[in-house]
């Protein structure tokens, strides 16, 4: 291989990007270098088991995510603004639609949101970590290692260009023959690792950490949430992990899963993939959902309406999304039998979501309704989703699905859902979170106008694109004719792109100016919480909860707040040392073999992923024989904090 | 805890149930053999009753040698396997029947 | 009532669009006719379910918005209520199974020829999709071309589909819904044009570098035009397998027309592997002749499948 | 918070906190895994019958090496059982004469199935050949790879049992290096089923 096919050359766009990622390289390391922090970044980040620090990489990394995917959409809606525009051409653009997908799908949303679970869910359920404090740190790592062996595509070898959902032939080794779909592969297949493992993690974590006195019916809704997608985790993931491997086996090794030749299916990667693919979109929505039951509830000052209706909904939708997923190929002619089964299950999905929907709104019934920044994403959330919802029932319809199918109104639709339900939510999630993470708020009034420039500029962006797919706009061409009278609405489009990408700059500057400006936290319970989380000091000491809560219904905390201004006095019990888990370096060591194996398979340089697998065993050998206890903190340590908070 | 472990009162027995549970395994192994080629069974007849004696065998797998009820988390553990099941069909079940369209043409 | 409620819709639909583009619900033929009637029929009862949302949503923000001013207001602690719960289960299921009833219909019909025609034996079509251009051969005609297809109005057509490569899918927004174009595999799908005219036809299955270019144009026209085209069609020169092979390379190509089509050589809905084969230099002249021997006796076989089918429908 | 109280009569390994949650912990990973073979036996069902030019099941399977291999595995999975029973009785040599046995049970299956794999490579059916003959590598192999795997961990165990002796630690890697060691036995049974005496049969 020479060395101009192994760096990607000649375009002025991934040049930028070369010298733009070298710099920042560059930077990092005299930064850390001179202000001495080497030793910092080791001991308190890259070898942490803590699940708040995870949490807070798992965000830190899922928001760079989100601005390396909205590059990506950005460069594709100035492509797409007028008729037979040249700015990218169909190779290029192919790569872009292709990353743009699969990192806001895998690396940016799903991070997004275990980055917010490993935070609060812990803290919800009055835990002092995880069941598994090591594997919680594999799992980011690996997620971490997946994501940049995916993104590195961009500048050596080359991205894939298949589509997220890779269909073959298409992205078989006869069609797509350079390296960038082995990225694809293997990048989701490490990340993949992690996601399974925060999957068993954070079950056995709600089923077995919760503080004595909390039952499953007392525990907060976004905790039922994480604990309903960890199970759809589980039984998903297996399947994603099998199809990558299949097309894997394809593509190095010569078998014939996928292949148009010696008797291979290319049908059954779209029936395998949307097996997994389906559950996924409810792995990214139900903590959503969770999160705005949380915050609507929060800021209405009243508790959930119809909690046991929301927890047996979200069941019910978690049973249902393995029984739907051809809805997402019925123009693959498999009879009207199979067509008629999947068009029913899928539009009984739209019974419980349509619960939840007047569940929220009749939380706010009579309630004292503020509306700060966590709260508008929420409340934008209701009449967002519900457009995005009934397009997916109409999508669902078969017969008419025909029309819809690989146009821009299936773009909108998902667009409509998953930012609406998604993004919104890490959105209001990193707000209404953000002073139990960084012990200050972030500013409001710059939250406002990030709120109301993004929300406006995502309707103006993707509404049009309904009609653009009545109008007959096909997803993923890369141009289109001035004949087609595509334009006008495409215009609007991407200037709703654009206010989205200014509302994204404004977030990123309240970050940095809230850092600088925001006042420090004192209490701990900033908007007046109803869940344990808020009962928690500020800063959050390392073990949690110096004594173990109380839990004696829903919304725990609001009640010991109502006990209290009642004239009961907490009573002061002495401390007792806390058990807490070791850091461990091993497992930033074992994702570091996975990326080497990784990226020698994807240039099918075998002594080189053998190299990687043989660091990865190891690593799990030396894991083996580590009886290391943990430590406890001692009762004047914990004295010493509790003073301080 | 203990209430529901039967393993740990017959710590020092002789212990039946595995001696059962491999006997039953063997027979039914040599069952589902006789049934594949001694019966005269249509094929799909021979497959319903292979794969039923296939998941007795599972069940007493699950039951006599991995404990899978003595634990205080049984339940749980029960319900996971039994979930892992309906998936199981539904991949397996629904994969055959989607991906069997267009067959007649191969 | 239905269509009351459909035109009313419809019209809605496009005071709020303005612009009068929106293709699917400009049918030109019965196909695309019953699809987007259905498609307006759902959108009545979405557009109910959004006002009664988005106005249940307005009016509770007013009302129980905080105020500045005013008495510090305590909400009341509600636990739920069975009796509305039950409602809005139950109102839902009640508009889903409204709305599956005329789905699991139309998915059904959509199966067989159009009703209205169905006395007609269809015209079969070949439609094949190549990186990046469509084949469409005429075995009864017995012409082939590419990249543009003619058809008669008021026929049923029935279009075999396959794909030669990557999976395509054969789309004309126009006449009705798309259907995927596979390689080893053979669909089919019913259009038929009612309105003669200019039809914009395309793959709407991403394909690759050429996707966007591979399209085709329709043109419906009255059963004398057309059997005026047939003929001038079967005065085309001959498809060779040279020819053909050429066709199986990467790349778009012009318009062409041929007398024979290449279902003598290859019918890509069971050999899964022909293109491939070609680009991979795999097939020699000494293959070619075996395999067009081979694939003779499965073309004619295939010929009387074709008769019989036709036969079966016309019933 | 180790030191929750339970009868002497708890099995060492559900005595610590850890053990109960790893135990509960690999009890959803066998259901993970029980996902991820019945997505392979998905592929292999939809792939029987597409082995284009290459052999058929039928003329290369033999029911008397498949039986070899059955009958190692169950009775491995019984002699791995009986491992647990001496556990939980606090015999450490019970334990080592068991895990020895099931461990050398384990390597002859493996080799009659590396020597039933070379065999029908050197027949003309490899992982290349065809749909079909790929779809049957990789799920054998899958299972496999996990007994191959299954012995490697638990030579690792044995050398810790020698090291610790009988602990709650222990105790606790030995027990679920068993249910693993019974799952796999488990997912034989549907292989030696949907594999082999659906492609005989057929």
């Amino acid at each position: 291989m020479k060395l101009d096919e192994f760096f990607v050359t000649g375009d002025p766009l991934i040049y930028g990007a070369d010298v733009s990622i070298a710099l920042t390289l560059i930077g990092a390391i005299f930064a850390l270098t001179y202000f001495k922090k080497w030793k910092w970044l080791w001991t308190e980040w890259l070898t942490t088991v803590d699940h708040k620090k995870l949490g807070i990489m798992y965000i830190i990394a899922a928001v760079l995510m989100l601005f390396r995917g909205g590059v990506d959409a950005m460069l594709m809606r100035a492509q797409l603004t007028v008729p037979d525009a040249g700015f990218l051409d169909a190779n290029h653009y192919n790569e872009i639609f292709t990353t743009h997908g699969t990192i806001m799908i895998i690396f940016m949303a799903m991070p997004f949101l275990i980055g917010l679970i490993n935070v609060v869910v812990p803290l919800q359920i009055g835990a002092r970590d995880v069941a598994y404090p090591f594997l919680n740190a594999v799992s980011f790592w690996t997620f971490f290692m997946g994501a940049m062996l995916f993104n590195i595509s961009f500048v050596i070898g080359g991205s894939p260009s298949a589509g997220w959902t890779s269909y073959v032939p298409l992205a078989g080794l006869e069609l797509s023959p350079g390296v960038g779909q082995n990225y694809y592969l293997l990048g989701l297949q490490i990340a993949g690792i992690g996601t399974l493992l925060t999957g068993i993690n954070f079950l056995v974590t709600i089923l077995k950490m919760r503080v004595p006195s909390m039952k499953l019916m007392q525990m907060p809704i976004f905790t039922w949430s994480s604990l309903i997608t960890m199970v759809i985790i589980i039984f998903a993931f297996p399947v994603l992990t099998v199809a990558l491997a299949l097309m894997t086996f394809d593509r190095l090794f010569g078998s014939h899963f996928f292949t148009m030749m010696d008797g291979g299916m290319p049908m059954l990667w779209a029936n395998l993939f949307w097996i997994w693919g389906h559950p996924e979109v409810y792995i990214v929505i139900l903590p959503a959902f969770g999160m705005f039951s949380e915050i609507i509830s929060t800021f209405a000052r009243k508790t959930l309406f119809g909690y046991k209706a929301m927890v047996y909904s979200m069941v019910v939708i978690a049973g249902l999304s393995f029984l739907v997923w051809v809805h997402h190929f019925f123009t693959m002619g498999a009879g009207g039998a199979v067509n008629s089964f999947f068009s029913i299950t899928t539009m009984l999905i739209a019974v419980p979501t349509g619960v939840k929907i007047f569940n929220w709104l009749f939380t706010l019934y009579k309630g004292r309704i503020r509306f700060t920044t966590a709260m508008l994403w929420s409340l934008a959330f209701i009449p967002n989703f519900v457009i995005g919802g009934v397009t997916g029932v109409m999508l669902a319809m078969a017969a008419a699905d025909y029309q819809y199918h690989n146009t821009y109104f299936l773009v909108a639709h998902f667009h409509y859902v998953l930012i609406s339900g998604t993004v919104y939510a890490c959105f209001a999630g990193l707000h209404f979170w953000y002073p139990k993470m960084f012990n200050h708020r972030l500013n409001e009034r710059l939250g406002k106008w990030t709120f109301w420039i993004f929300v406006a500029g995502f309707n103006l962006c993707f509404f049009p694109m309904y009609f653009l797919g009545l109008a007959g706009m096909p997803r993923r061409v890369y141009t289109y004719g001035i004949g087609d009278g595509w334009m006008s609405l495409n215009v609007l489009a991407t200037m709703g792109g654009v206010l989205m990408g200014i509302g994204f700059l404004i977030l990123v500057y309240n970050i940095y100016y809230s850092f600088r400006y925001s006042p420090r936290e004192t209490t701990g319970d900033p908007w007046d919480g109803r869940t344990l989380e808020w009962s928690t000091p500020a800063p959050v000491p390392h073990y949690n909860f110096a004594h173990l809560p109380e839990v004696k219904g829903h919304d725990a905390f609001w009640i010991m707040k109502e006990e209290i201004k009642q004239g009961k006095k907490p009573e002061k019990k002495p401390y007792k040392p806390i058990h807490m888990p070791s850091y461990s370096g091993v497992p930033v060591v074992m994702s570091v073999f996975f990326f080497i194996a990784g990226f020698g398979m994807v240039f099918s340089w075998n002594w080189m992923s053998i190299l990687g697998l043989i660091g990865v065993l190891a690593t799990m050998v030396i894991r083996s024989f580590d009886y290391d206890k943990g430590f406890y903190v001692s009762v004047e340590e914990i004295e010493e904090h509790e003073k301080t908070t | 805890m203990a209430s529901n472990n039967e393993q740990t009162n017959s710590h020092s027995h002789f212990p039946w149930s595995h001696v059962v549970g491999f006997g039953l395994s063997i027979v039914l192994t040599l069952l589902a053999l006789w049934i594949g080629f001694y019966s005269g069974f249509s094929l799909t007849t021979i497959m319903v009753i292979v794969v039923g004696l296939a998941l007795v065998q599972a069940t007493i797998q699950l039951l006599m040698f991995m404990h899978i009820t003595e634990s205080e988390d049984s339940s749980v553990q029960v319900g996971t396997i039994l979930y892992a099941v309906f998936i199981a069909v539904a991949v397996v079940a629904g994969t055959i029947w989607v991906m069997s369209f267009g067959m007649h043409y191969m | 009532m239905k269509s009351m409620l459909a035109l009313s819709m419809f019209f809605a639909v496009m005071v709020l669009s303005g612009c009068s583009n929106l293709t699917v619900l400009d049918p030109k033929g019965p196909v695309a006719e019953q699809q987007a009637n259905l498609i307006l029929f759902s959108i009545g009862f979405m557009l109910f379910i959004v006002v009664v949302v988005f106005v249940l949503f307005t009016l509770i923000l007013v009302k129980y918005r905080e105020r500045k001013s005013g008495p510090e207001y305590e909400p009341p602690h509600i636990e739920g209520n069975v009796f509305l719960e039950i409602v809005w289960t139950v109102i839902p299921i009640i508009i889903l199974v409204v709305l599956a009833i005329p789905t699991v219909q139309t998915i059904f019909a959509l199966e067989e020829a159009p009703e209205a025609t169905s006395h007609k034996d269809p015209i079969v079509i070949h439609a094949t999709s190549v990186d990046w251009k469509w084949v469409f051969s005429y075995p009864e005609e017995n012409i082939e071309t590419v990249n543009y297809l003619h058809i008669p109005e008021d026929h049923p057509i029935l279009f075999k589909l396959a794909s030669a490569d990557s999976m395509g899918s054969f789309w004309i927004p126009s006449l009705g819904g798309q259907e995927y174009t596979m390689s080893g595999m053979m669909n089919e799908l019913y259009l038929q044009a009612d309105v003669p005219g200019e039809y914009r036809g395309r793959n709407a299955n991403f394909t690759g570098e050429g996707f966007t270019e591979q399209t085709f144009t329709v043109t419906a026209e009255s059963e004398e035009d057309y059997e005026e085209w047939v003929a001038e069609a079967q005065d085309a020169p001959e498809l060779t397998q040279e020819k053909y092979n050429e066709l199986m390379l990467k790349g778009h190509v012009e318009e062409m027309t041929f007398s024979e089509t290449h279902l003598q050589w290859v019918d890509h809905g069971m050999d899964a592997e022909y293109a491939t084969k070609v680009r991979n230099g795999e097939l020699n002249e000494e293959e070619n002749l075996k395999q067009d021997d081979d694939s003779h006796d499965s073309h004619s076989d295939m010929n009387h499948d074709d008769k019989k089918d036709s036969e079966e429908h016309s019933h | 918070m180790e030191a929750v109280e339970h009868s002497p009569n708890t099995p060492l390994e559900y005595q610590t906190e850890t053990g109960r949650l790893n135990i509960l912990g690999f009890w959803i990973f066998l259901g993970a895994e029980i996902a991820l073979f019945s997505t392979l036996f998905a592929t292999y069902l939809v792939l029987v019958g597409r082995t284009a030019d290459g052999p058929g099941p039928a003329e290369l399977f033999e029911i008397s090496g498949v039986l070899i291999e059955t009958f190692l595995l169950l009775t491995s999975s019984f002699t791995c059982g009986l491992a647990i029973h001496y556990m939980r009785n606090h015999s450490l040599k019970g334990v080592f004469l068991w895990i020895g046995i099931t461990l050398a049970l384990g390597l002859g299956f493996l080799g009659f199935e590396i020597y039933e794999f070379v065999h029908y490579i050197h027949e003309g059916a490899a992982l290349t050949t065809s749909a079909y003959w790929s779809a049957f590598f990789v799920l054998v192999g899958t299972h496999g790879a996990h007994v191959t795997l299954g012995i490697g961990w638990i030579i690792l165990i044995l050398i810790q049992l020698k090291q610790r002796g009988l602990t709650p630690d222990t105790s606790r890697k030995v027990f679920i290096s068993s249910l693993y060691w019974h799952f796999l036995d488990v997912v034989w049974i549907f292989i030696f089923t949907a594999v082999y005496l659906y492609g005989m049969v057929m």
